[in-house]
């Protein structure tokens, strides 16, 4: 395969060289290229390319070898067992309503009700009277899954308004639209509202949602961010997880608005 | 025969046949990636099923069947109009320096990333037409950003059909008295109406096939649409949303909604030759 | 004199009628496009530089410029056309001079390249990824990327180039045969430069269209915001970055309304430079045939 | 009827006809010959504004209808051309039906009967000579006519309007000679109903159905009118060299 | 030097010439004359094999070059075209530079040295009395000539080949008069050196410039050749009523 590491440990740890390739996630892909940045300064002769495609092509391209590491937004699944996860940071996932939106906090029995379109106007839940749009995710994706599992309610329940993709698409629909309620990661809402895009975290239960509650994990809506590989993964590829596990990289990882893992673990897990 | 026309000529047919087989190769893929979930879930499903929930195992593409055509056809209704107008603008309507600058725009815009057409549309349109209640990303949104990407396919088709009609035509026509409007209503429209005809069919077959910008801007519920204030979700947006994180099985669904529309493609393009084959009055 | 004052009033007030809602037409077409064109400039315009275009890309996009995204854009563009207009260029031949109008095979020929021209571009890049990157073992390059655009342009393209090539007058083809110049030399050295206005135009268009290409890319040529260093390695093109940066990395729309503000200045020196280019060779593109009014 | 009074064309500012100054009598036919290129066609083109809609033609000038300037008699171009009807060398039928290609300039001009219609596209194919010929296929394409047919049903497409100046430039010139002697002998028919101004190079020809006769020549290569008269008195009493030695054919 | 026998031509299979049989001599000059449509051109173009690029043409009978059938002589019409120049009624330069329009035909017959392909310009160009007025701007577009003097490239790149006959289908007809006495004065001056075939619809140039007249007629619809003959011959002392007539001016 063309995608194959010959990534092999020469004059000891510290000269390697070689060619790996990281698919999948989206939400991974801007923090692995930063990092493969960095590892290739340490080690000249070494490419690390990075392919974005989301979390199910990064754990099929991963078992297949097409690619050396997959990059997944989510926990691997039972029937995926074969595979190995490393976790290289957290993120949370929020909601977010617009910032004109007055309503201060939902229950998770009110979220519910509002996806599943038992509750569909603000005033019910301490707003202005304006209908609610639900913003809600396309099938597959690793947010759906945490929120879904977070909520304990079936995909099919869901009554959405507007199905989007990645989370900035989210956030953009939310910002355009006066009424809507969307989920995404903490860390893009985060980079947004900085931005100046005109959205607001909604608490969860009474815990705020912010990347520094993820990281003290008292946020309950947090997922690791992972990447996945076979079960003896190449020592090129070994080295590199290692290196993303490191605290070498906290300030990248920070400055993509995810948190750093703070122990590090171990690369054999 | 000289040596070098008989080169020529096995080039091309070679090289026309490659281009050919590229559809074919195109069909196979899709055929190949899309058997297991037709040999597993059959052909039939796909229309009956309740709804669109392929990781409950609910596979039905109808709704997505109809937004697809509904933005599509909607938008080559609209632009259809307006890229004819543009041509005849240019043509006859226009002093000749605005002419050249509003062609220059047109194909300007011929290349402007659908990435940049969906921004438009997510971050300007749909909050205006979120006026009309929900979020504005719905179908009327996707048409019209549909709308203004086919657009300039017909404007510079249609522009260069009748700018090849035969000059003496229109002279006759000015000989007779015939006013512009009638010159162009009864005269070069019809005479141009097969060039039209098939920019309007290309615009077609690329306003079935775009993908990033109805994604980003037709709210994507998978519903039979209940009017163009409702969301919906097109085939290709389907794949597009769905493939990256999709698993094995959900993965050849996918492949069946790509081969469905390559179907539906191929159905218009066929249809469409027989209709301008046959005689023209 | 039988002359017929009503109607003819009545047509002038037509006319009238007629002639502003065609400047209507033409006018909302000019405002809507010119919206987007000023809605990129405003957001991004401020934002390039010298050093945009040049330097490397920073902080996932939010920072840097889009100096190897530029030089991949060029490179997908090259091995794009290098491919496309010769096979577009042999098909468009053969459906033109070598074939009888309406036979079997170029009724099909033709047919083939509209169901083509339908393929959504996402099917393409996944096709292409399975064809190119995997079968073929190109992995995501740059190549891969630019055969796949290839496969995707290859009906405009044809198209475009059978309209150029038919529209060449027959004198000239007549005056070639009487000068012994046999059909390949006809071809290449008389049809095919008359007719260069018309192709040209036509590789403008593909370009457009393949500078405007995300989904199939995204699959093929890949992510890499790296400069590529052979037509081996991977490499991002400026929608794909385009993309990344509007709905991927929060904080990258003034990149990515930059990126695209670069593309359309890009096509525009691409317009340009092939009109000045044609203008040079001495072959001027025809004026329209309607005339003024 | 129709008149110029020293009419000049330029096209993007280079003069090609230098105060040209005709007049076309009532009933009369009068042929323009002369050497190719020094402006014969652009001065029909003039008489009917055809030159509004050619890029880079002006016109200065005035142009007479029945004594009065066209600008005076007629509220726009569209309005003289239906008085002033005109025939090109090259047969031009629309791509449509034969019966299409008469009704077009009739409903343009408020006719909407289809009576009506049918009637004056009968009168007007049998002035022409085509109604025998072309009756059983009204509906079929105009295209699919010979050559003569195709300009007959262009002279009978502008009878329809009925005219009262017909401007013909070299009508026969692209039809085999069967068909062009139809089209002279129409022209014959016409004297005395229409007025009639025809280019041609068939010197034969103008002197054959010609009552006047305008003879161009190109002076420092622009376009003039070195002489014009009674037919008879230019072909055979012309006292200007150049045009004795172009009528008999040692010139041009 | 080139000549036909019995040749007849059919478009889409309708038979448009008829049994025609001419004979060019070397050095002399052969005018074609009669009404349009009887099939000059097509006969031309019969000549230099050009019927095997007009779609539905079809040619049957033979053609002689020096005593020799066609066919035998040459492999290809691409060679026998090299020895045979044509030269068009409308000028046709290709929309490229006034040396290339030279150069293009050289090549393909093999000569590409720079200096002999300059040396061949010049001579042509100074042969067509062009040199004077285009030497300081070969490298411009062709198309910015006047149409006289595309006429005269044309045929300075016919005779760039060195043909042994020059076919020509109404060199004049599309030109002002003093560039229409210049091409003729150039084919005055080619008598002897090549064997000429003209098309003319001008009779007193026929006369001026053939040794050689063939008259055609149209029979049935169908072109022939009707008279031929050493010019004055025909045009003083032809027995046949139709010929005279159409050479007086009183048919066609
Ligand atoms: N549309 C045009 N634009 C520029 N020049 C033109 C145009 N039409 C004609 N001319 C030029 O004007 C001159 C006169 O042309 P015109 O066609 O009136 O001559 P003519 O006497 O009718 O010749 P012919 O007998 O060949 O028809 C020519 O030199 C021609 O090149
Ligand atoms: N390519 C063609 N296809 C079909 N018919 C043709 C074609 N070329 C010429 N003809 C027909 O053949 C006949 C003879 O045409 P040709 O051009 O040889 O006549 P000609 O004597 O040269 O006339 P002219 O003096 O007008 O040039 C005409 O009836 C014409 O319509
Ligand atoms: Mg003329
Ligand atoms: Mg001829
Ligand atoms: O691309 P994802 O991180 O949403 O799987």
């Amino acid at each position: 395969g063309r995608n194959t590491s010959v990534g092999q440990i020469q004059n000891g740890q510290h000269h390697l060289e070689g060619r790996l390739t990281l698919t999948g996630s989206s939400t991974v892909a801007p923090l692995a290229t930063e990092i493969a940045k960095r590892f290739e300064e340490r080690h000249p002769s070494v490419r690390v390319d990075v392919q974005t495609g989301g979390s199910g092509k990064g754990i099929t391209d991963a078992r297949m070898g097409v690619a050396d590491i997959g990059m997944a937004s989510r926990e691997l699944k039972p029937d995926e067992n074969d595979l190995v996860s490393h976790q290289i940071a957290a993120d949370g996932v929020g909601l977010i309503v617009h910032k004109s939106n007055p309503c201060s906090e939902l229950s998770t029995d009110q979220i519910v009700a509002i996806y599943q379109d038992r509750l569909n106007n603000w005033k019910d839940v301490g707003g202005e009277d304006q209908e609610i749009t639900v913003v809600h995710k396309a099938e597959g994706r690793a947010t759906l899954e945490l929120f879904l599992h977070y909520l304990d309610i079936e995909n099919p329940t869901v009554k959405a308004d507007v199905i989007v993709g990645d989370n900035e698409h989210a956030v953009k629909t939310v910002a355009g639209a006066k009424g809507s309620i969307g989920y995404v990661s903490i860390g893009t809402a985060e980079a947004d509202i900085e931005a100046g895009v005109p959205i607001r975290l909604l608490p969860l239960g009474s815990i705020e949602a912010s990347t520094a509650n993820v990281a003290n994990g008292t946020f309950p809506m947090g997922r690791l961010l992972n990447l996945i590989t076979t079960a003896s993964p190449s020592p090129l590829a070994a080295e590199f997880i290692h290196f993303c596990q490191s605290s070498d990289v906290h300030d990248l990882v920070k400055s993509q608005y995810f948190v750093p893992i703070a122990s590090e673990s171990n690369v054999a897990q | 025969m000289l040596r070098s026309d008989l080169l020529l000529k096995v080039a091309c047919r070679v090289l026309a046949i490659a281009a050919a087989a590229i559809v074919l190769l195109v069909f196979g893929f899709l055929v190949r990636e899309s058997a297991p979930a037709l040999r597993s879930i059959g052909l039939f499903r796909f229309f009956t099923d309740a709804s669109w929930h392929p990781l409950s195992g609910e596979f039905n593409f109808t709704p997505m069947i109809v937004a697809t055509l509904l933005t599509s056809v909607g938008s080559v209704c609209i632009a259809a109009p307006l890229g004819i107008a543009s041509a005849v603008f240019s043509n006859f309507y226009a002093p000749t320096w605005l002419a050249s600058w509003h062609r220059r725009l047109v194909e300007l815009l011929a290349g402007i990333p659908s990435v940049v057409f969906g921004l438009w549309g997510l971050v300007v349109l749909a909050p205006l037409v979120a006026a009309f209640g929900g979020s504005g990303q719905n179908l009327l949104t996707a048409t019209i950003v549909l709308s203004l990407m086919v657009l300039p396919t017909i404007a510079l088709l249609s522009d260069s059909t009748i700018a090849s009609l035969p000059r003496e035509w229109i002279l006759g026509a000015a000989a007779l008295g015939l006013d512009r409007w009638d010159t162009v209503s009864r005269l070069v429209l019809p005479a141009a109406r097969r060039g039209i005809g098939s920019a309007v069919m290309l615009a077609l077959t690329r306003a079935l096939g775009e993908t990033m910008a109805v994604l980003m801007v037709a709210g994507n519920i998978v519903e039979m649409p209940r009017s163009v204030l409702s969301p919906g979700r097109t085939l290709n947006g389907n794949i597009a949303l769905e493939l990256g994180y999709a698993s094995a099985s959900h993965r050849s669904v996918l492949f069946v909604s790509g081969l469905m529309l390559m179907l539906v493609v191929s159905v218009l393009v066929v249809g469409f030759s027989r209709r301008t084959r046959s005689p023209v009055g | 004199m039988t002359s017929l004052p009503t109607t003819l009033y009545l047509h002038r007030r037509r006319d009238l009628l007629v002639t502003s809602v065609i400047w209507l037409a033409a006018g909302s077409v000019v405002t809507i496009l010119g919206w987007i064109l000023i809605d990129i400039g405003v957001r991004g315009l401020t934002h390039v530089s010298y050093a945009f275009l040049t330097e490397a890309v920073e902080d996932a996009g939010r920072a840097g410029g889009i100096g190897p995204i530029l030089i991949s854009t060029m490179l997908l563009l090259g091995v794009t056309l290098f491919i496309a207009i010769p096979l577009s260029l042999a098909t468009a031949i053969e459906l033109t001079e070598m074939i009888e109008q309406n036979s079997w095979f170029s009724r099909n020929l033709r047919r083939f390249l509209d169901v083509l021209a339908g393929v959504p571009s996402i099917v393409f890049g996944l096709f292409g990824n399975a064809l190119f990157v995997i079968t073929l073992e190109l992995g995501y390059s740059i190549l891969s990327g630019g055969l796949t655009l290839a496969c995707m342009v290859l009906p405009l393209l044809v198209r475009t180039f059978e309209q150029a090539i038919t529209a060449v007058p027959r004198e000239y083809r007549f005056a070639a045969a009487a000068l012994g110049l046999d059909r390949t030399a006809t071809l290449f050295r008389v049809v095919l430069p008359a007719a260069a206005p018309g192709l040209m135009a036509g590789v403008v268009l593909s370009v457009g269209r393949a500078l405007a290409e995300t989904a199939a890319l995204i699959f093929t040529a890949g992510y890499v915001a790296r400069t590529p260093e052979s037509l081996l390695d991977s490499g991002r093109s400026m929608s794909v970055h385009i993309y990344d940066m509007a709905m991927n990395v929060p904080g990258g729309g003034t990149q990515a309304y930059a990126t695209a503000c670069v593309l359309v200045a890009m096509l525009l020196a691409i317009n340009g430079s092939t009109a000045i280019l044609l203008r040079m060779a001495g072959l001027a593109s025809r004026p329209g045939a309607g005339g003024q009014w | 009827m129709i008149s110029t009074d020293d009419l000049s064309i330029e096209y993007n500012g280079r003069t090609i006809l230098r105060r040209a100054t005709i007049a076309a009598e009532p009933g009369r036919v009068l042929a323009l010959v002369g050497p190719s290129g020094c402006g014969k066609s652009s001065l029909l083109a003039a008489l009917n504004q055809m030159t509004e809609i050619i890029p880079g033609a002006s016109v200065c000038g005035t142009i007479k209808f029945n004594g009065q300037d066209i600008r005076d008699v007629f509220e726009t171009s569209v309005h003289l051309r239906r008085h002033v009807g005109m025939i090109f060398q090259k047969p031009n039928p629309f791509p449509m039906s034969i019966r299409r290609n008469i009704e077009l300039a009739l409903h343009q001009h408020g006719k909407h009967s289809k009576p009506a219609i049918n009637e004056i596209t009968e009168t007007v194919l049998r002035d022409v000579g085509l109604w025998e010929e072309v009756h059983s296929r009204l509906d079929r394409p105009a295209l699919d006519l010979s050559g003569g047919q195709q300009q007959r049903l262009c002279i009978a497409r502008a009878l329809a309007l009925q005219p009262q100046v017909l401007l013909m430039d070299e009508p026969c010139s692209a039809l085999d000679p069967i068909s062009a002697e139809r089209v002279e002998q129409l022209i014959e028919s016409m004297r005395g109903k229409y007025s009639v101004i025809i280019v041609t190079h068939n010197l034969a020809q103008a002197r054959r159905i010609a009552d006047h006769v305008a003879v161009f020549w190109m002076q420092d290569g622009v376009g003039e009118i070195i002489e014009q008269g009674e037919t008879d008195a230019i072909f055979d009493a012309s006292t200007n060299a150049l045009v004795n030695a172009y009528l008999s054919g040692r010139k041009g």
